[in-house]
């Protein structure tokens, strides 16, 4: 990490350009009846977003591997409270006994 | 006085620490003593029943969020993570003084709390009784155990970065001393798990404040939803209570038989084993609050991953024994305590974490026994080896052996006397957080005051004779026992910038080829 | 960059070797805090995805309620300012301290307006009685409880979200006096730096915010 | 006070069960804590320091060692998973035939209901060799149910219904305790739990409740909260058929299925609009705060008598395989 990696204006316009597109699409999206997938397509478009923020806007892609390691260490996390607690949301009344 | 409380000194903070939870250790058993007391006689003549409530959950709060958790790795971790790494002080000195005000904030919101009446919800805080039902100091513990949270984060924060980035050069992973290891695994806990708790205490601060029902059933929201998220941050806190213990055992039992530590690699991994394992079982405090059955079975199953590194400890530091060269130093005593009552603590952990038994003996003594083996029996003697052995590095003086060893010998029997009974009156069907209860458990609750008198008196005499020492104690050498660690290659007590000349790494941890010329002999 | 050890310079502190392995340090140390940032709001979303999915319905209805076209604008307030800033971090790379301020106060700026829109909007909560209480109301739901518990998460989250706003806020100003009296050269701008992390990751919470409270079925409504 | 046992009476089918794993953990737990003991005791003297000058043997690990303390103790431990979860499971699924029992905690007492009409406040008469399945919630906040000579216990969670089962196997007196704290008077929310022989059971239970029995007072109820005004015995008018709802599989409006257990209809009548019945509109009124969970319970037992899922026995719990969120 000598010297600092200096990205273009372009490239930083680029991205601001896409994360304002994938914004109204999102928006527009929502309107649309697609079922379940709503919610897919909802947290798809976040996903892409969220990275292109974090691999541009915040070096991401620069960054040496013990940062990507926090920051995938941090969201394996972060599904780990989410999944193992819907382990027991959905699959409450599998047995078919009120409170089991 | 000023140049304590606006120290940036990686030692003098551990010593502000010090001072702090030993405070609060010390409230902690006061209240302990009032619970004893009170349960000698089934009827519950001493304190009224609120009374009894405020007297465990403050007992349970100091003790877990102002003793135990800062303990070691707030006191031994800042002192020595540094020294024994070869830097000059910790990554982020100011966050380090930060941490430190803000656990006496919190301390003093909690305090604030107790004084002004006191809080009546179980150290577990569950919801709808906190949010709704209890008329207690609710808030303002919360808020004083949330400020104690960052306490905590910042800390883990700075020892990650101050492992990663200050090693001195050729201190390789691999080279550190276990202790280093474990306060990582430790730290990686505090930062992963903290926060949740955080914004739990938010949510039921909202709760109670602004009445707006996030999991009031009333209203439809879940009150399992809350203990979810309780527990996802208590039952790795309960790793965050023991693996510093463990780094410290690593230590003590490797000097006093001057062997390496039996599979070193194992050891190290399995520190950080437990650290990310303990994030997968939290669901096993939860087997009769109406979780699914599946999900019941799910983290039952998990809990039994998370025991294997623990048991590879034990063996290890078992194995360290053989052959070596055993000393019967205090704290090599206080280490065989540990292993020991560890090893009952975690092994009733077995029986807590299998569902058919669980059904039976949660929410019972056999609970309270559990942990206490593991809290007092495991952590406290750790903290209490790691205190002698490290004392005349920190102090500069030597403590009486004497006193010292009859003092481990007291403990050990007041806590097995204390929690032994605990057992039993556990399976018999003793609930916890009882305040009267049916005469026929009275026989074991007397022997189990018995012994917490015995053990009171134990936790006396260590202060009394460490305070004696600062005075009267012998001129400790830098050395004293022969170790191999970098702390031990500077003055007792260190200057101030740690290392009169910077410090190169060429040999592992515990190598005592390279000690040896040096060895003074200690009485 | 080459300072020794004990550097008096006004930037590298005692602990440590080098100015590079200062930086370093601090850049770590603001991942990590973010990924406690992570797992604070994690907690939330939990609890936000456990009712939604026990309240599908009211969610979408509660959901609708919403003004997406504020929220949408608001996440465009939002982005905007992280280009801002991610100008104001590159100009601290090359050392061009005008060009820093310009865009840390642009930064500043639209920071103010996604609060004020944020503030606008709760104050038109406040007048439908969409704000948790005894005077609750949502119309088209007929279980009144999990309407608030989604205005609850509503105004936990969004309320958590803006106070991480307000501290950005005050850590701007703070960054453009600092260079304003020149703290910082192209050899040591670690403040911006790791501001510029903070300031996105923010933005990245919002993200996930608008379309999780503003956009749940919308097209039934 | 007198003799101390060391074991709690065993006095249910699943009590000796618990006891044998019990037995088992305890002969590895009881071999470990020797092992490591005596492993510590016989090396620290066998191999105590004899002078200051001596520097042991350098051993680094071994591999072999390594495996075998951590495979040899998983496996042992699997074995107390798969016994414990077997013996969950049945704690879990209380058989069909088992005798229906409702109870609601309240801060601080247990209230008891039978089907028969009998109410029992800190007390409960149950039969010998006969399941029962208690149907449990709570007003004010959780409390847990706990009979240590059944070993069993279960969370009374406000908000939802839990349940419990227990197969008692011998007349007596037994503690019941609130094991979930629940507030200053937690410690004295106790009572018995009697044991009867099947005929004094039969005596006693037929002593008849004051009013009648939980389906009539749940049926008094159903009028006086004009619930009848729209659910129709013929099924007429817009609103659904109550009649052999119990156990059926519901179809919803949003397309998922619902099995009718205790807890949807509780729900149906809480919260109307949480799930709504294919072809019908949400106009049911929610019927919160106007009647107690124990008025729940008997509009519930109601429904359930109502008529049974045709071929199923009268108010028997039928046990349904289909996932369904919650
Ligand atoms: C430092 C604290 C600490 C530690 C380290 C542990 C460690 C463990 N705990 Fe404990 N626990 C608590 C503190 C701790 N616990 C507290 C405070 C509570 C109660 C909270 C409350 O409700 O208030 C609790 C409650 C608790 C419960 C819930 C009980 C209930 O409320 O019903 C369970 C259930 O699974 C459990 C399991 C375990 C297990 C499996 C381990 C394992 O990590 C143990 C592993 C260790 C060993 C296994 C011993 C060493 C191994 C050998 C000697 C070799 C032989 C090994 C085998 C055969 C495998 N604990
Ligand atoms: C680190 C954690 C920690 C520690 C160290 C201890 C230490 C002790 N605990 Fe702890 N305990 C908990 C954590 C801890 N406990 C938790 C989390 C709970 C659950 C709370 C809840 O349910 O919410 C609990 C609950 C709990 C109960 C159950 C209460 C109930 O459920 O009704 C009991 C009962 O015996 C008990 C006893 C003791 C004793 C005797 C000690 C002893 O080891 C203490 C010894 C120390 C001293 C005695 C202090 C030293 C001397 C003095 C202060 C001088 C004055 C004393 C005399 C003159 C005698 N504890
Ligand atoms: C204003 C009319 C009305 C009243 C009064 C009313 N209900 Fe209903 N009920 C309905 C309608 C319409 C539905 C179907 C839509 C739905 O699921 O909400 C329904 C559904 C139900 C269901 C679910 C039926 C199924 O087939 O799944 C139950 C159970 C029920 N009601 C019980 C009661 C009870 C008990 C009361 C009185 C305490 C009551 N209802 C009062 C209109 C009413
Ligand atoms: Cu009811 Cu404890
Ligand atoms: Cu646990």
């Amino acid at each position: 990490m000598a010297t600092e990696r200096v990205d273009s204006v372009k490239t930083y316009a680029a991205v601001w350009i896409v994360l304002l597109i994938l914004t109204a699409l999102t928006t527009a999206v929502a309107y649309v009846d697609l079922g379940a997938f709503s919610v897919v397509a909802a947290l798809v478009i976040a996903v892409v977003k969220m990275l292109l923020v974090a691999l541009f806007f915040m070096h991401l892609r620069h960054s040496t591997h013990l940062t990507r390691l926090v920051v995938t260490g941090g969201l394996v996390w972060l599904m780990i409270l989410l999944l193992l607690s819907f382990a027991d949301f959905m699959t409450r009344g599998w047995v078919g006994v009120p409170g089991r | 006085m000023k140049s304590w409380l606006l120290t940036k000194d990686h030692k003098r903070i551990a010593v502000l620490y010090l001072a702090t939870v030993t405070l609060f250790f010390f409230l902690g058993g006061a209240f302990a003593t009032l619970i004893r007391v009170e349960l000698l006689t089934p009827q519950g003549g001493l304190v009224s029943s609120e009374t009894y409530n405020k007297l465990f959950t403050m007992h349970g709060v100091t003790m877990v969020f102002f003793f135990l958790i800062p303990s070691i790795p707030a006191t031994l971790g800042n002192f020595f993570l540094p020294l024994m790494i070869g830097a000059r002080d910790l990554a982020f000195p100011r966050i380090n003084l930060l941490s430190w005000y803000l656990l006496v904030i919190g301390g003093l919101l909690a305090l604030f709390a107790m004084l002004a009446g006191g809080v009546d919800t179980g150290w577990t805080f569950y919801t709808p009784y906190s949010t709704t039902y209890s008329n207690s100091w609710v808030i303002a513990t919360a808020l004083g155990i949330f400020v104690a949270g960052f306490s905590s984060i910042l800390t883990g924060l700075n020892f990650i970065v101050t492992v990663h980035r200050m090693r001195a050069p050729g201190m390789t992973w691999f080279r550190m001393p276990l202790f280093v290891w474990s306060m990582y695994a430790t730290s990686l806990i505090q930062v992963l798990g903290t926060p949740v708790l955080a914004v739990t205490l938010v949510l039921v601060f909202c709760e109670r404040v602004f009445h707006i029902g996030i999991f009031d059933p009333a209203l439809g929201g879940d009150p399992v939803l809350f203990q979810h998220l309780f527990w996802f941050y208590s039952h790795p806190a309960v790793y965050i209570m023991v693996l510093p213990g463990m780094g410290v055992i690593s230590e003590v039992i490797s000097v006093f038989s001057r062997k390496s530590v039996f599979g070193y690699a194992f050891v190290a991994f399995s520190s950080v084993a437990i650290a990310v394992l303990g994030f997968l079982v939290w669901g096993h405090h939860l087997f009769v609050s109406t979780q699914s059955v599946y999900a019941g079975m799910v983290f039952s199953f998990l809990s039994y991953f998370v025991a294997i590194p623990s048991a590879i400890k034990v063996f290890n530091w078992t194995a360290t024994l053989y052959k070596g060269s055993i000393s019967f130093a205090t704290p090599m005593l206080y280490a065989f305590g540990f292993i020991g009552l560890f090893t009952i603590g975690g092994l009733t952990g077995l029986f807590v974490a299998s569902l058919g038994i669980d059904v039976h003996v949660t929410d019972t003594y056999f609970v309270i026994a559990h942990f206490h083996y593991i809290m007092v029996g495991g952590t406290i003697m750790a903290y209490m080896a790691g205190m002698h052995y490290w004392w005349p590095k920190m102090t500069g003086r030597m403590y009486p052996e004497g006193w010292a060893k009859l003092s481990a010998l007291v403990i050990f029997l007041g806590f097995n006397l204390t929690f032994f009974p605990q057992f039993i009156l556990g399976y018999l069907g003793m609930p916890r957080r009882y305040h009267v209860y049916p005469d026929e458990f009275q026989v074991l609750h007397v022997l189990s005051t018995a012994g917490a008198s015995v053990l009171a008196v134990g936790y006396l005499m260590p202060m009394i004779y460490f305070i004696w020492s600062l005075r009267y104690g012998a001129l400790a050498p830098a050395n004293p026992w022969g170790a191999t660690g970098l702390e031990w290659k500077t003055a007792s007590p260190p200057p101030v910038h740690n290392f009169d000349e910077a410090p190169v790494v060429t040999h592992e941890a515990y190598d005592y080829s390279t000690v040896m010329g040096e060895v003074i002999e200690v009485g | 960059m080459a300072s020794d050890a004990h550097g008096e310079t006004l930037a590298l502190r005692e602990q440590f070797d080098s100015e590079e392995q200062q930086k370093d340090a601090s850049t770590l140390g603001m991942w990590i805090f973010l990924i406690t940032e992570i797992m604070f709001f994690g907690g939330m979303f939990l609890a936000y995805s456990v009712y939604r999915n026990f309240y599908p319905h009211v969610f979408a209805v509660a959901s609708s309620s919403m003004n997406a076209i504020i929220g949408a604008t608001n996440t465009g307030v939002l982005l905007c300012s992280s280009f801002t800033m991610v100008m104001a971090v590159r100009a601290a790379q090359l050392g061009q301290r005008k060009i820093i301020i310009l865009f840390l106060v642009l930064t500043l700026i639209l920071g103010i307006a996604f609060l004020g829109l944020k503030a606008y909007e709760w104050n038109v909560k406040f007048e439908e009685h969409h704000v948790p209480g005894p005077a609750f109301h949502l119309d088209g739901v007929d279980t009144q409880g999990p309407a608030q518990i989604f205005f609850s998460m509503y105004f936990a989250m969004t309320g958590l979200h803006a106070l991480h706003m307000v501290v950005g806020v005050g850590i701007l100003t703070w960054l453009i006096i600092a260079t304003y009296k020149g703290r910082f050269t192209a050899g040591y701008m670690t403040p911006v730096d790791i501001a510029g992390l903070y300031w996105h990751f923010v933005d990245i919470i919002w993200i996930f915010l608008f379309p999780l409270l503003y956009l749940i079925d919308r097209h039934l409504g | 006070m007198g003799s101390l046992p060391l074991f709690p009476e065993q006095a249910s089918t699943i009590a000796p069960e618990v006891d044998h794993l019990l037995y088992y953990l305890l002969t590895v737990a009881v071999f470990f804590t020797l092992l490591i003991f005596g492993a510590i005791f016989y090396f620290a003297i066998r191999y105590r320091r004899r002078s200051e000058r001596e520097l042991p043997h350098v051993i680094h690990g071994g591999l072999t060692l390594e495996v075998l303390w951590s495979v040899i103790p998983f496996g042992l431990t699997m074995v107390m998973f798969s016994w414990g979860a077997s013996i969950f499971f049945t704690e879990s699924r209380p058989p069909a035939d088992a005798l229906q029992i409702y109870a609601v905690g309240k801060q601080w007492m247990w209230k008891l209901q039978h089907l028969e009409g009998q109410r029992e406040i800190n007390e409960l008469h149950i039969p010998m060799g006969r399941a029962v399945r208690l149907t449990m919630t709570s007003e004010d906040v959780i409390h847990s149910f706990f009979v240590p000579a059944f070993r069993t216990k279960e969370d009374v969670v406000p908000g939802r219904y839990s349940t419990t089962w227990f197969q008692p196997t011998k007349p007596g007196k037994y503690h019941l305790f609130c094991a979930e704290y629940c507030g200053t008077n937690h410690s004295r929310m106790i009572g018995w739990i009697y044991v009867m022989e099947p005929r004094d059971y039969e005596n006693w239970v037929s002593g008849g409740g004051p009013t009648g029995s939980l389906a009539d007072e749940g049926g008094r109820l159903f009028e006086s909260l004009a619930c009848s005004n729209c659910h129709k015995p013929d099924g007429s008018g817009r609103c659904p058929n109550l009649v052999g709802l119990f156990g059926r599989i519901v179809q919803l409006s949003n397309g998922s299925t619902v099995v009718a257990d205790e807890a949807y209809i509780r729900e149906s009548i809480l919260q109307p609009t949480a799930k709504i019945v294919a072809g019908y509109q949400p106009l049911m009124p929610t019927f919160q705060g106007l009647v107690t969970e124990e008025g729940v319970l008997e509009l519930v037992e109601y429904i359930k008598s109502l008529g049974p899922k045709p071929g199923a026995p009268a108010g028997a719990n039928v046990p349904v395989v289909v996932p369904h969120q919650q």
